[in-house]
């Protein structure tokens, strides 16, 4: 029989296709529902270390082809959250708990929480494009990432994934940073700096007024930083952005990605999307005389 | 994609609730939502209560987004987005269409869809005559209308679901369609499972993206604004959430 | 009477739509057709020091919301350029001469020379994302920026310009470095590093493998570089990137353009797209009473 | 955008001369082209000569990437994109089609499309028997087909442009349609300049983008690939480098 299943940093996942962090990952009841909806594993939102509001509204803008969001990180905090994992691990499928924060110590504190919770694996959110302090403010800085990811290592013994930016000539260098701190994956892309201006209102229409664009614009820049990375570094690489089909899922696995995160496609496609990416997947397979995905992981780099 | 356009036409439809008509056109069907975007003030979800031609809305006052819409004139800009969400499943034979306060909204455009003034009876609550909203509107489309207000200023006294409760009673219905405040659902959707009709309902919580993203706006699992806001019956008694407790804007639980 | 004329660092241009560098651009013939489509002006071909051919194809990916190219700085080389300058002067509009190449030097002699040929400024590709040793190989370097910015300007007495990369999270920086060094104006953006791949032939599309992206998928990133601009420098800004409507312009020039470049437009919308903006322009001032568009340029910034 | 399909069918054309039909389908009007990706070899202009169900090319082998394609198999993949350029106009009462060697690949569907038999002639020019192509299909669309090579291996002993002129002179036509090497074009565009009867002629020119961008396929200011292939008399008249020079890789003028 075919089988889906691959291998990420340990994890067994049933499938490659993950919940992108940040989509309908703030609490239990609607993790679980993308577990089942067929998404092999969960990516929570990002979680720091008190609960926020985020922004006021508008936090996101609606294109042709993507969106454009700056939520500012809204989230219960991770003491709130471990409510939220209890719920979320009855969809029996690997929770990755996504975590943000400013200084070293606070990713240890939180990562140690995820940890206990449950998570089978942290993912560092180093590249949120638009809230002040986080994410990509020190993502970009192959120093300060190696201390960070260090750091966290030290402070738990489930697999520690970083998810680097887009928006830095940097992305190798950083990834190289998280390769020889331990760091067991890299996860590429965040969202691609942009904005969207009302012409009628004459002014820019988020209420952080710069945010990060997502969906189909942004698969090219995905692809590329995929494979650009799968020359740099041994380590796993889980590619994220735009993806809403099984040709986008193969294209990012022969560009070099063991899995891949699903995102805006939510929205666009609807949770369908996880279970039809699979069924596609595995047709694919069949037609192809695959016994594993593996065998497809950066096949676009042999000449 | 958002929409700029103007306010066309400013109506005052009742005591603090005000519908404004713009000049943009939306296709939607009844039950469905927008984004309203004021700039410089916030962008909130409001349904659709006219739709075809020119998109309106009908605001209550409650805070400062409806607060900013209600003093919106004519010629002044918003931002639309949507149309989002399910919208109302319109099959049933003889349908009751119940509508608390401004939860007459979305309930409006329903029952002119049907299209058929026997097949569709009208129940409208609200707190005082002030606050009874689209009456007009619901007697042209239906042959049955009947009001309720708490203090009995306009129409029978007492609560709209009580009128409902003795409407089901009274006529034989194979659909309910239920918008107002939680509490109203609440005991509307207890009515139904008495009456054994099955229902429909139209939910609010906090929405940020609207489109089915941030997962600000769930009720259990369910997103309002991508997989309802029009739940069945069936589904809402299987919420642990209804009725109880909501999310913040941080996605804390809040008790109702 | 209405008028669309804009002044971009001394350059009086009609309108304030000129051709992007590296579309129709590289013959003198081609150039005039833009201009007798109603360009306000021109930015020619990237020329660099002797004739290249360029990549091999392929060279272009057509997406549904835009390209990814890697034409490989395909051109006549400067000495051969005097001839297509002097056929592309007859249509009366200012020629802005873009030029790449890897060292200070070489951007003063090619400098001079356009100069020599007639060109209303100069335009410096320090940003295109797939020449191996040019473009944003240099350009993102505030340093080496600086250096290059200075030595042509103490070449030439034309207005120089920097066309930079929204690749980098330096751009601000970069950008600051050629106010200092005398820069008369900021270009961006030039295309964003990006791949595509083919599931049947399990490998990138482009001979090149990266290429730039561009079209409508980048509008988003182009706005936010020309906002983030506009706060942190004081000479002009030229926006690119996405532009196909008069809306678009005018978005762009809310967040702070003071003239505006259409290069992929020109193969989605096809030539007519000039004289379309030009009078979605003219309808929008005359409804909105405006005199000048430099009424508008930058009020989005306005709180 | 580019479109992974396989090579369905091969059949050897001609001399050299080989058609691939796909399995991908391709909507498009005679005279339009497609860029045609061989990978890791080239990606090349080819015209159409099979539109709607199955996307066709005929290809004559004349370097790396002609080679290439003529040596596909069945089951092999290729990308295509397209199809690009305006393609013929068809609207003449009486239309002369004139196909130099593999000119013809655009010149029939275009015979094809005219879907009248009398409304349309052909004259089909190689040099010798086995570069002659699609006779057969179009005896089937023309009641009037004529063959010449320059051998007199098959047909009429002579050039297509001399075959077209004295077809020119012996009836009356409102429109002639050519394709072939440059040298032909000119020659045929002069004969019909004599004859007074406006033509198109479907031009080459190296091709990068193929989408109307990089500007390698201009003849003076003409874009090839989005302004042509298929230009018309007038225009070509007033080409100042038709006939007589051509733009290399680097965009350089070399001599024809
Ligand atoms: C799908 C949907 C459709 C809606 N349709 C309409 C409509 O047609 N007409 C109308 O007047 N209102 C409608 N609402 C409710 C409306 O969006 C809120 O009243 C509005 O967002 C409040 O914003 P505010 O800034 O004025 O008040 P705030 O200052 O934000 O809050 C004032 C009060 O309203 C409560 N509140 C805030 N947001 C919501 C919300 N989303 N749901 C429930 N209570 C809330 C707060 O808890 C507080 O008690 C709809 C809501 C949803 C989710
Ligand atoms: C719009 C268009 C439609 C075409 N349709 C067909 C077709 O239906 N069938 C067909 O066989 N060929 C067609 N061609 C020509 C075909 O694209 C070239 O023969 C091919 O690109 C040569 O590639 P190569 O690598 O085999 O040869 P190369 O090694 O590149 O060159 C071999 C020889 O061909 C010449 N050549 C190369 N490219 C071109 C070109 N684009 N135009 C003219 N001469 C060229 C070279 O100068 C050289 O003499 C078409 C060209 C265009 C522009
Ligand atoms: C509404 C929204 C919220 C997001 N929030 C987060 C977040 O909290 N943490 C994070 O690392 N990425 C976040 N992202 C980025 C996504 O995880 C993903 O990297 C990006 O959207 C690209 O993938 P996509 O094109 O599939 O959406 C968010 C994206 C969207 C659209
Ligand atoms: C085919 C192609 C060739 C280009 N060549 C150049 C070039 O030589 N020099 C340069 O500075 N920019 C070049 N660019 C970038 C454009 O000038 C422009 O910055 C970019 O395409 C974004 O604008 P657009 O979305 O309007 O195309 C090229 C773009 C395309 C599509
Ligand atoms: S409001 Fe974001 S998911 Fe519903
Ligand atoms: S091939 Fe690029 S413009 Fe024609």
């Amino acid at each position: 029989m075919t089988t889906l299943e691959v291998d990420l940093a340990g994890i067994r996942l049933r499938n490659p296709t993950l919940l992108a962090s940040g989509v309908m990952g703030e609490t239990g009841d609607s993790l679980l529902r993308v577990a089942e909806a067929g998404a092999g594993g969960l990516v929570t939102k990002s979680i720091g270390l008190e609960p926020r509001k985020g922004y006021p509204n508008p936090t996101l803008v609606e294109l042709p082809d993507g969106y454009i969001n700056a939520m500012g990180l809204p989230g219960p905090g991770i003491e709130a959250f471990a409510e939220e994992m209890e719920v979320a691990k009855k969809g029996n499928v690997p929770i990755i708990g996504s975590l943000f924060a400013a200084v070293p110590e606070d990713f240890t504190t939180l990562a140690g929480k995820m940890e206990d919770y449950g998570a089978a694996a942290i993912e560092l959110n180093l590249s949120c494009p638009h809230a002040k302090g986080y994410g990509m403010e020190v993502g970009i800085d192959p120093e300060a990432v190696g201390t960070i990811i260090t750091s966290v290592k030290g402070a738990v013994t489930i697999p520690v994934m970083a998810k680097l930016t887009p928006n830095t000539h940097r992305l190798l260098d950083v990834a190289r940073a998280v390769e020889a701190a331990g760091g067991d994956a890299i996860v590429a892309i965040n969202t691609v700096k942009a904005m969207a201006i009302s012409v009628e209102a004459r002014r820019p229409i988020l209420y952080n007024r710069t945010g990060g664009l997502s969906g189909p614009a942004v698969k090219g820049v995905g692809l590329r930083c995929v494979y650009e990375l799968h020359g740099a570094v041994k380590i796993p690489i889980v590619g994220v952005g735009g993806i809403e089909s099984s040709r986008d899922v193969l294209e990012y696995m022969m560009a070099g990605a063991s899995a891949v995160q699903i995102g805006s496609a939510v929205g666009r496609r609807g949770l369908k999307v996880f279970s039809e990416i699979c069924h596609g997947l595995t047709e694919y397979m069949i037609a192809n005389k695959h016994r594993s995905l593996k065998e497809i992981v950066g096949v676009a780099h042999a000449r | 994609m958002l929409v700029e356009t103007r306010v066309r036409e400013r109506i005052e439809s009742g005591k603090g609730i005000t519908t404004l008509i713009f000049e943009a056109p939306m296709a939607a069907r009844p039950g469905q939502f927008v984004m309203v975007w004021i700039p410089g003030v916030d962008e909130i979800p409001m349904s659709l209560s006219h739709i075809g031609g020119h998109a309106g809305i009908t605001v209550k006052e409650v805070g400062e987004a409806t607060l900013a819409l209600s003093n919106l004139r004519p010629g002044d800009m918003v931002g639309l987005r949507g149309p989002y969400g399910n919208g109302w499943k319109l099959d049933a034979k003889r349908i009751l269409a119940v509508g608390g306060g401004v939860g007459m909204a979305p309930i409006i455009p329903a029952v002119e869809a049907v299209g058929d003034r026997g097949r569709v009876d009208v129940a409208i609550g609200a707190r005082n005559a002030g606050e009874i909203i689209f009456e007009e509107r619901a007697r042209a489309a239906s042959s049955d209308v009947r009001v309720t207000t708490d203090d009995g200023s306009h129409g029978l006294k007492g609560t709209v679901v009580a009128l409902a409760d003795a409407m089901m009673k009274e006529k034989r219905y194979d659909m309910v369609l239920g918008c107002g405040p939680e509490v109203m659902n609440r005991f509307l959707l207890k009515a139904c499972v008495e009456n054994n009709v099955p229902c429909q309902l139209s939910l609010e919580r906090l929405m940020k993206c609207g489109s089915g993203l941030c997962g600000s706006c769930v009720i259990d699992g369910l997103r309002v604004c991508a997989d309802g806001p029009v739940f069945t019956g069936e589904q809402v008694l299987g919420m642990k959430e209804f009725g109880k407790c909501k999310r913040d804007d941080a996605g804390l639980r809040v008790k109702l």
